[in-house]
């Protein structure tokens, strides 16, 4: 086995991709499809399991084994199969409708559960399967066929929710941008335990350009926040921007107003979350300045770790199972 | 007052009693009914039991809400009921005596915890004279024991303190009826011993307690009439005392084991189906996965995933819980993985009453899923064969892949019965269909022609990735399909397994006459009432007959056959006539529903009785559903 | 080539033409479909419509998985279906071509975007060879067109540039396909002006390419046989163009109107059901509150918390949606509060085939709840109906304070027909249990003797506060209640409600003779398949009746007496035999199922089919469901 | 109308409380009825909306409006309620399985859209009514019939969760405390929007001293941290103790130790959670120091009031419907 066993056509399945021509899941998908073998990872031992929704249909072109489920419900059945089988590398991938809306509970479960599952978050701030009504990212007041005269429901931060949901590992990206898309689908593999990565997705049919203040020529230097472990967070086509965080949060400053020694350190490995949640509170949908990268990455016990530990410290304690005490474990008499 | 001083008690001998405890919820009244059925069980009676429980929420002490009760019939004989009326209550506080006392036989011994009868627990229960003094119990045998009192004074030695010295009253009750049925104390002090630890401080007020109340019997000239009841001449074999609950959970162990697969056992708690996650939490050494998750829709995702990984994966739940689990059964039903999907119902609708038996989702299993989704369906006849009914869903979810369904019901999971252990060598293996891959092209659709089953590929098998889903696919290569007539052929094609799985099993076995004026036929938790009620009938020289379904989908094929020997078809049921519907419209039989609807069994003598009514066509009985 | 030069064109008189128009997912046959049969319309023909969506995703362009097409059927008389098979195709692409040819009669009329036949576009479609010039549609009267660079030249002046020129396209087909059948384009043109703006590029574009195309037809020889259909000897009245899910939309607000109440309608996005929340999103004038909330659980359970309040609180959804709310109806039935419950069918099981249309939740309805939890469901026959069963919906609910199902499909959702204007002001009231303060103890469950309906006291009236809940409950005080006699007597009297409800149903209408050899029974959207099918069949001396039920449950009163006088009854479903089943259970009626599980309507010709070998006895008709 | 025109007797309903003997919902019961009875609200406008569960047997008891609904369910109930008639007062009360286990979805996005809804959420980290199984509120570890070798499942902080879920309001108070948890009801009340109060309530059956850090006469001085807005946070028996944030997140010190301007003062209004996320983060399951009063408490508007302001839009700008107009509104032709 060498590291560069796989080519990408290895991860492509016979069926046709089909989306809408430019959207942004022909970009994630090939990057996944890429970064998968760049991976020692047998294919026959990666699962993608998905919700429904245009994101959803991602297993169906990934030549490894998969399962398009319903909606909403992909982080449960991932749950079912890495708890089953902990050797199995397991990726939901979802979109904001599916993780967010119906899909909610499960999402914040498995974070708390720290279950090994890498989440794909593809985030279009849209229903796009559905044609495109408002979802629970879609900006207040935004006007779509069921919200003709705006959407009065502020929208989620997914990183500021997976944080509080006692996730180990949060991270965003951008679907144009493929080199950091394949380092964040890197630092999720390498982690162990539940990773959700928040992957800005253009729908360019129902929500166009809604990432442009990110991906846009003029825009995206002066939004743009590059979160580097271990580095001040500063930004901007000539650094011009830092970050600070005091008592009232994270906030955007000129790097020339402050002392070099105020600008925040990113940590994402701090055990205690607040900073990872203040810095996502730097966006609230990409409008302005955002961040994206890791946000937290810290280590907790899997839970199908302590599961199977469970299992092999039962058997240690009681000897492996034996049908005939076990059913004779409540006391027996004899009829002759 | 010592032994000596005694004269012999008189000793009865009767054939079966059936026995009452009743008390507030807090007085420990099913684990007393409990280790006095255990005690009887140990000495070889045959028994069946009916714990009760008063609502899924403690009441105040001393209401009437708040009583609970445990009534256990024990005999030497092969019994099949936990009796319809007490021969025995014991009462442990007004309340208790108020809400059962009318089932007690008229003639029958109440015995009563005196020092609860006073004035507060009186007007709690409701009463405004005590029941003790003013005759209106003149109809019994009523022997009264300050058990309290007495419990205190068992207790003073072993270091409880406080209020906790009356908690162990329950035992002294227990040690006076261990007395007077003539049980041995000795499994009772083991099991505390086991329990609580043979030095702890509870234990040893339990004995205490134990001991003084069966001393007190032994010394007290007011119950000096004992009853025997011989060991019951069962069927050769070893027995063991099992709930159904516990017997389900036990044969989903042995199931998997039988085809050799891991189980993954994911659940949300609920009202009666907890005790099985609980009991299966306790088998992690048998490899038994279980995992209690946010709620119901997630247990069912969590079991889908684990049967796609190559897990047994089950989920039990009750009646609101597998309403939720609807749409991702079908899921389960359109990608064919093997999977046991536990309903063990109660009252409803909607939350209903929670701890009350009731047979009403039979048709929410049979049609509660969009589209043409049907599944088969299984149910216990009794508390021990949830036993095997739980290894034949496992047989039925592996060998043809695919969801089943496992109808028990509150009576059933909370009744207890003997169970004589099977020989668990012979259990059949359950050959399950792992894929493996050859040079062909590998094809998750395509079927074993005999059961239907699609081969079963497990992720981290190189050479069978594939993918699958809730879209409609295509024959044979489960690619997405809207092409018409694939859809026509694919939905035959999934109800077809019904079919095969029908060619599978026993037919319906008969009790009574091939032929006569009526069959009974019934499923699920009825069985014990409905086997004694038409034996009864049949002994009085009646035509009928009882049949019961362990298959309620598919039938057994020889049901048409069997009603063609009948002039008329009884179905009792604990629904508005749910499998009679069923039966109508397949059979175009003019099946007689029997719904009774109120949370409880049926009772021997009220099917009795309705069987003579059908037959002599007296009673409102010939009323169709 | 001006106007004068030509000879005047042939002018051929039908009664009734079926066209299709098919192309890419992106060509926009849809829009191009409308605005023909809006065309039609306001000139006066009858018509009914089918649209036909590739499925739930967009595919890449040009293949055959991107097909959509549009089928309309326009006549001079009172027509009910799209039609069986097209009279005229219109391919923009070799996809569209190929997947619908083979429905195009002998002889008809093919329309071809030559443009699109390049080798690209062939492979893409599966084509190896060109069919238009490798002989294969000679079959066929073919006309080709050069639409794409006849429209880039169209558009040249109007300001559209780079790929968008190509876009106006259809609107090049819509002229010419208007000019063929002599539809007039002003009404397209106003319809262009009124949505995008008379003075924007696209409004421009679109109006010089449908003027080129209609100009093409005109100028060139090859389109110079012209159609005409006379407006339809319809009722008289005034007509609008509706589709199923418009109507419904509309019939919701009618009926609240009618009771007098505010809207609240919860919902979360699916296919087909989608559009009816958006409709009423754009209605917040009529004071309907439209909540798009996290899922279809949260949908019902503020549509629960609105009736509640006193809104009439409505949620619509598909088959999985239905599915999730099981839990929670079986509460909103519990409680006993109005409440109007959607059900947009669509092919299953599991996510199924989303775009296409099934009548396969019939029994999930009925039976997808646990516990006896028995509801009223009403069912529409066509599009237009979809308004008066919505207010007929909302009229069960609120008059006898229940949830009621409404079981439309996909076909109707979509499909659209002339909908002729009720008198709005004789939309019959419909009164409100809403219950005012006296003196006496307010009791949430006592109940209107005729109706049963329980008072509805609405939070913020001052003394009658009260609870309510999911766990079974006393008569009349509506307190928390585990007495047996009593949940069965409240079991019984939540389902005298459907008895209630049938006795204010009016009788099954029967078209046909009143007896005779065959009754074929159908339910929703079967309706204009099965009336066609029955009367061609009827004309052709066949002695056959057509019912078709609006009430699935309770039936109408008048249904044995109907079945009285048939020799055979056969019921065509888009499902395995739901409605068969249930009839045969309630009536022991021998019913033939006709079941047909393609995602696709019945036609009429299959029903005439059908409808003769039931009665002669030929075909594998006889067969039992 | 007079501030007292209403005792406690008027908010108890004729049902016998059936709570075990010692439960910490009785308090919690007295609490509420109290403070009902002090406001100047009818008692018909308010509304109790609870799910399943011991704790959510409270609207029977309380001589209002209510519906003891089904497990989980409450928040969306209750919103239909509220976005029916925003004149209501409307009170969830619910527990810790029924509001973030089942129900955890509805819960997030009812404080996503800021419904105006006072969600009474009792923990007493334990299922109650279904006989001591674990919560997702129990601490990792804890034993129980349904985890007899220990739970594996990282417990959520509600608090955490709710900031996240961008709530309005969110609180936590303890059922042994009646003047805070009054206190606590009150800002909920006066708060316009969501409002969560996370009230510690002991189940003497299942779980019994739960809470004994924070309520033990010994313990409770060293451990509970009072949050007071516009005060610096100290706490301790002789204020001993103070709390500081920075970078890392929030602290406990020695109030000796530092100086008195880098103690935090509290302040639920500022705009940017972080801060609130942050003292949140000082309790993880109440083992050791853990703030109670409210966390956070800012304005928004509520979604009732927009969905109202939206009917009243169209009504202005289209006129009162007309349904003879609507039906018409596709075109229409007239056959004689
Ligand atoms: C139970 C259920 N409810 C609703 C739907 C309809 N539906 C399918 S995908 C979707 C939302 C899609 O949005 P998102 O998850 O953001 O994915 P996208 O299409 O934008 O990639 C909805 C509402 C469904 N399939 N199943
Ligand atoms: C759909 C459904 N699933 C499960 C249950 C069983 N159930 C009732 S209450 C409850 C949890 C109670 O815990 P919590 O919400 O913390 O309330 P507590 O009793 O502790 O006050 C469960 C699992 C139910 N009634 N309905
Ligand atoms: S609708 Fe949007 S998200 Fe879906 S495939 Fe098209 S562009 Fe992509
Ligand atoms: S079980 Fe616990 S929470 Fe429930 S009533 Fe009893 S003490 Fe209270
Ligand atoms: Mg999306
Ligand atoms: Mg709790």
């Amino acid at each position: 086995m060498t590291d560069t066993r796989y080519e990408r056509s290895d991860f492509q399945s016979d069926q046709e991709v089909r989306w809408c021509p430019g959207c942004g899941d022909y970009t994630i998908l090939a990057a996944v499809q890429n970064f998968l073998a760049s991976l020692d990872v047998d294919k026959e031992d990666h699962v993608f399991i998905s919700g429904i929704g245009c994101a959803s249909r991602f297993p169906y072109y990934v030549n490894t084994y998969g399962m398009h489920s319903i909606h909403g419900r992909a982080p449960a059945i991932a749950t079912g199969v890495a708890t089953a089988n902990p050797d199995l590398t397991v990726w939901v991938v979802t979109g904001d409708g599916d993780a967010l809306s119906i899909g909610g509970n499960h999402l914040i479960h498995a974070m708390r559960r720290n279950v090994n599952v890498k989440v794909l978050l593809f985030n279009n701030q849209i229903y796009g399967l559905t044609k495109g009504q408002y979802s629970p990212t879609s900006e207040l007041g935004k006007r779509t066929k069921t919200s003709p005269m705006g959407s009065v429901d502020q929208p989620f931060n997914p990183v500021s929710l997976a944080i509080a949901s006692e996730a180990t590992f949060v991270a965003r990206t951008i679907d144009m941008d493929r080199n950091h898309t394949t380092e964040m689908l890197q630092a999720a593999y390498e982690h162990n335990g539940a990773a959700l990565i928040e992957i800005y997705q253009n729908c360019n049919v129902f929500n166009d350009k809604a990432f442009a203040q990110l991906t846009g020529r003029e825009e995206r230097d002066a939004n743009r926040i590059n979160l580097v472990p271990g580095r001040p967070i500063v930004f901007g086509a000539n650094n011009e921007f830092a970050v600070i965080l005091d008592t009232g949060g994270a906030r955007v400053v000129a790097t020339a107003d402050v002392a070099a020694a105020a600008i925040h350190v990113h940590d994402p490995a701090n055990p205690d979350p607040s900073a990872a949640f203040a810095l996502s509170r730097l966006s609230h949908g990409p409008y302005g300045p955002t961040p994206v990268g890791v946000f937290r990455d810290v280590d907790r016990p899997s839970y199908e770790a302590m599961v199977k530990q469970q299992l092999v410290d039962a058997q240690a304690q009681k000897g492996p199972g034996d049908l005939s005490r076990l059913v004779r474990s409540v006391g027996t008499w004899t009829v002759d | 007052m010592t032994k000596e001083t005694l004269e012999a008690p008189v000793r009865e001998k009767r054939d079966r009693l059936v026995l009452r405890f009743a008390g507030d919820s807090g007085d420990g009244m099913q684990l007393t009914g409990n280790r006095f059925t255990n005690a009887s069980a140990v000495i070889g009676n045959d028994l069946a039991t009916f714990p009760d429980f008063p609502s899924e929420i403690r009441a105040p002490a001393g209401t009437l809400a708040g009583v609970s009760s445990f009534q256990v019939q024990i005999a030497d004989w092969d019994i099949l009921t936990p009796g319809d009326a007490p021969d025995i209550l014991i009462a442990m506080n007004p309340a208790a005596l108020k809400s059962n006392i009318d089932d007690l036989d008229p003639g029958g011994l109440l015995l009563v915890n005196g020092d609860a009868f006073v004035d507060r627990n009186l007007e709690k229960a409701g009463y405004t004279s005590n029941p003790l003094e003013d005759g209106s119990l003149d109809g019994y045998r009523t022997m009264v024991a300050p058990m309290e009192e007495l419990t205190k004074l068992a207790v003073a030695d072993t270091g409880v303190k406080g209020r906790a010295t009356l908690r162990s009253k329950n035992f002294f009750a227990l040690g006076l009826v261990s007395w007077i049925f003539n049980r041995p104390t000795q499994p009772v002090i083991d099991w505390v011993n086991d329990k609580f630890g043979p030095d702890s401080v509870i234990a040893k007020a339990n004995i205490a307690s134990l001991m003084a109340g069966y001393n007190f019997g032994i010394t007290t000239e007011e119950f000096q009439h004992l009853y025997d009841i011989e060991p019951a001449k069962l069927d050769p074999g070893e027995y063991t005392n099992i709930t159904g609950n516990q017997a389900l959970a036990w044969g989903l162990i042995a199931g998997a084991q039988a085809a050799n697969l891991p189980i993954s056992y994911a659940s949300y708690p609920i009202t009666p189906a907890s005790s099985i996650l609980e009991e299966l939490a306790r088998h992690k050494n048998f490899g038994v996965r279980t995992l209690q998750v946010e709620d119901e829709i997630a247990a069912v995702g969590v079991a889908v995933g684990a049967s796609f990984a190559g897990h047994l994966g089950m989920t039990g739940t009750s009646g609101p819980g597998l309403a939720l689990k609807s749409e991702t059964i079908s899921l389960a039903f359109q990608v064919e993985l093997p999977m046991v999907i536990i309903d063990v119902q109660r009252a409803g609708p909607s939350t209903g009453m929670p701890t009350k038996t009731e047979q009403a989702d039979l048709l929410l299993a049979m049609y509660g899923r969009h589209g043409e989704a049907p599944l088969p369906i299984v149910a216990p006849a009794t508390p021990a064969e949830a036993f095997s009914i739980a290894v034949e869903a496992c047989r039925i979810a592996v060998t043809y892949m695919t969801p089943v369904i496992v109808l028990s019901d509150g009576y059933i999971a909370n009744s207890s019965e003997p169970w004589r252990l099977p020989d668990l060598d012979e259990l059949p293996a359950i050959s399950h269909p792992f894929a493996t891959a050859d040079d062909s092209e590998f094809l998750p659709y395509s079927r074993d022609p005999e059961t239907l089953a699609r081969p079963w590929a497990i992720p981290g098998t190189a050479g069978l990735e594939h993918r699958i889903g809730g879209l409609e696919h295509a024959d044979l290569t489960g690619n997405v399909s809207h092409d018409p007539l694939n859809h026509e052929h694919m939905t035959w094609l999934r109800a077809a397994k019904l079919d095969r799985i029908a060619a599978g099993i026993a037919p319906l076995e008969i009790d009574g006459p091939e032929s006569g004026d009526l069959l009974v036929l019934g499923w699920g938790s009825t069985f014990a009432a409905i086997r004694a009620g038409t034996r009864n009938a049949r002994r009085e020289g009646y035509s009928v007959a009882h049949g019961h379904l362990r298959h309620i989908h598919p039938f057994a094929p020889n049901l048409a056959t069997v009603f063609a020997g009948y002039e008329k078809v009884l179905v009792p049921e604990l629904n508005s006539g749910q499998l009679a519907m069923m039966l109508r419209a397949k059979y175009l039989v003019d099946v007689i529903s029997y719904p009774k609807i109120q949370g409880l069994p049926f009772k021997a003598t009220e099917i009795r009785q309705k069987v003579i009514d059908t037959i002599t066509g007296t009673g409102d009985s010939e009323a169709g559903q």
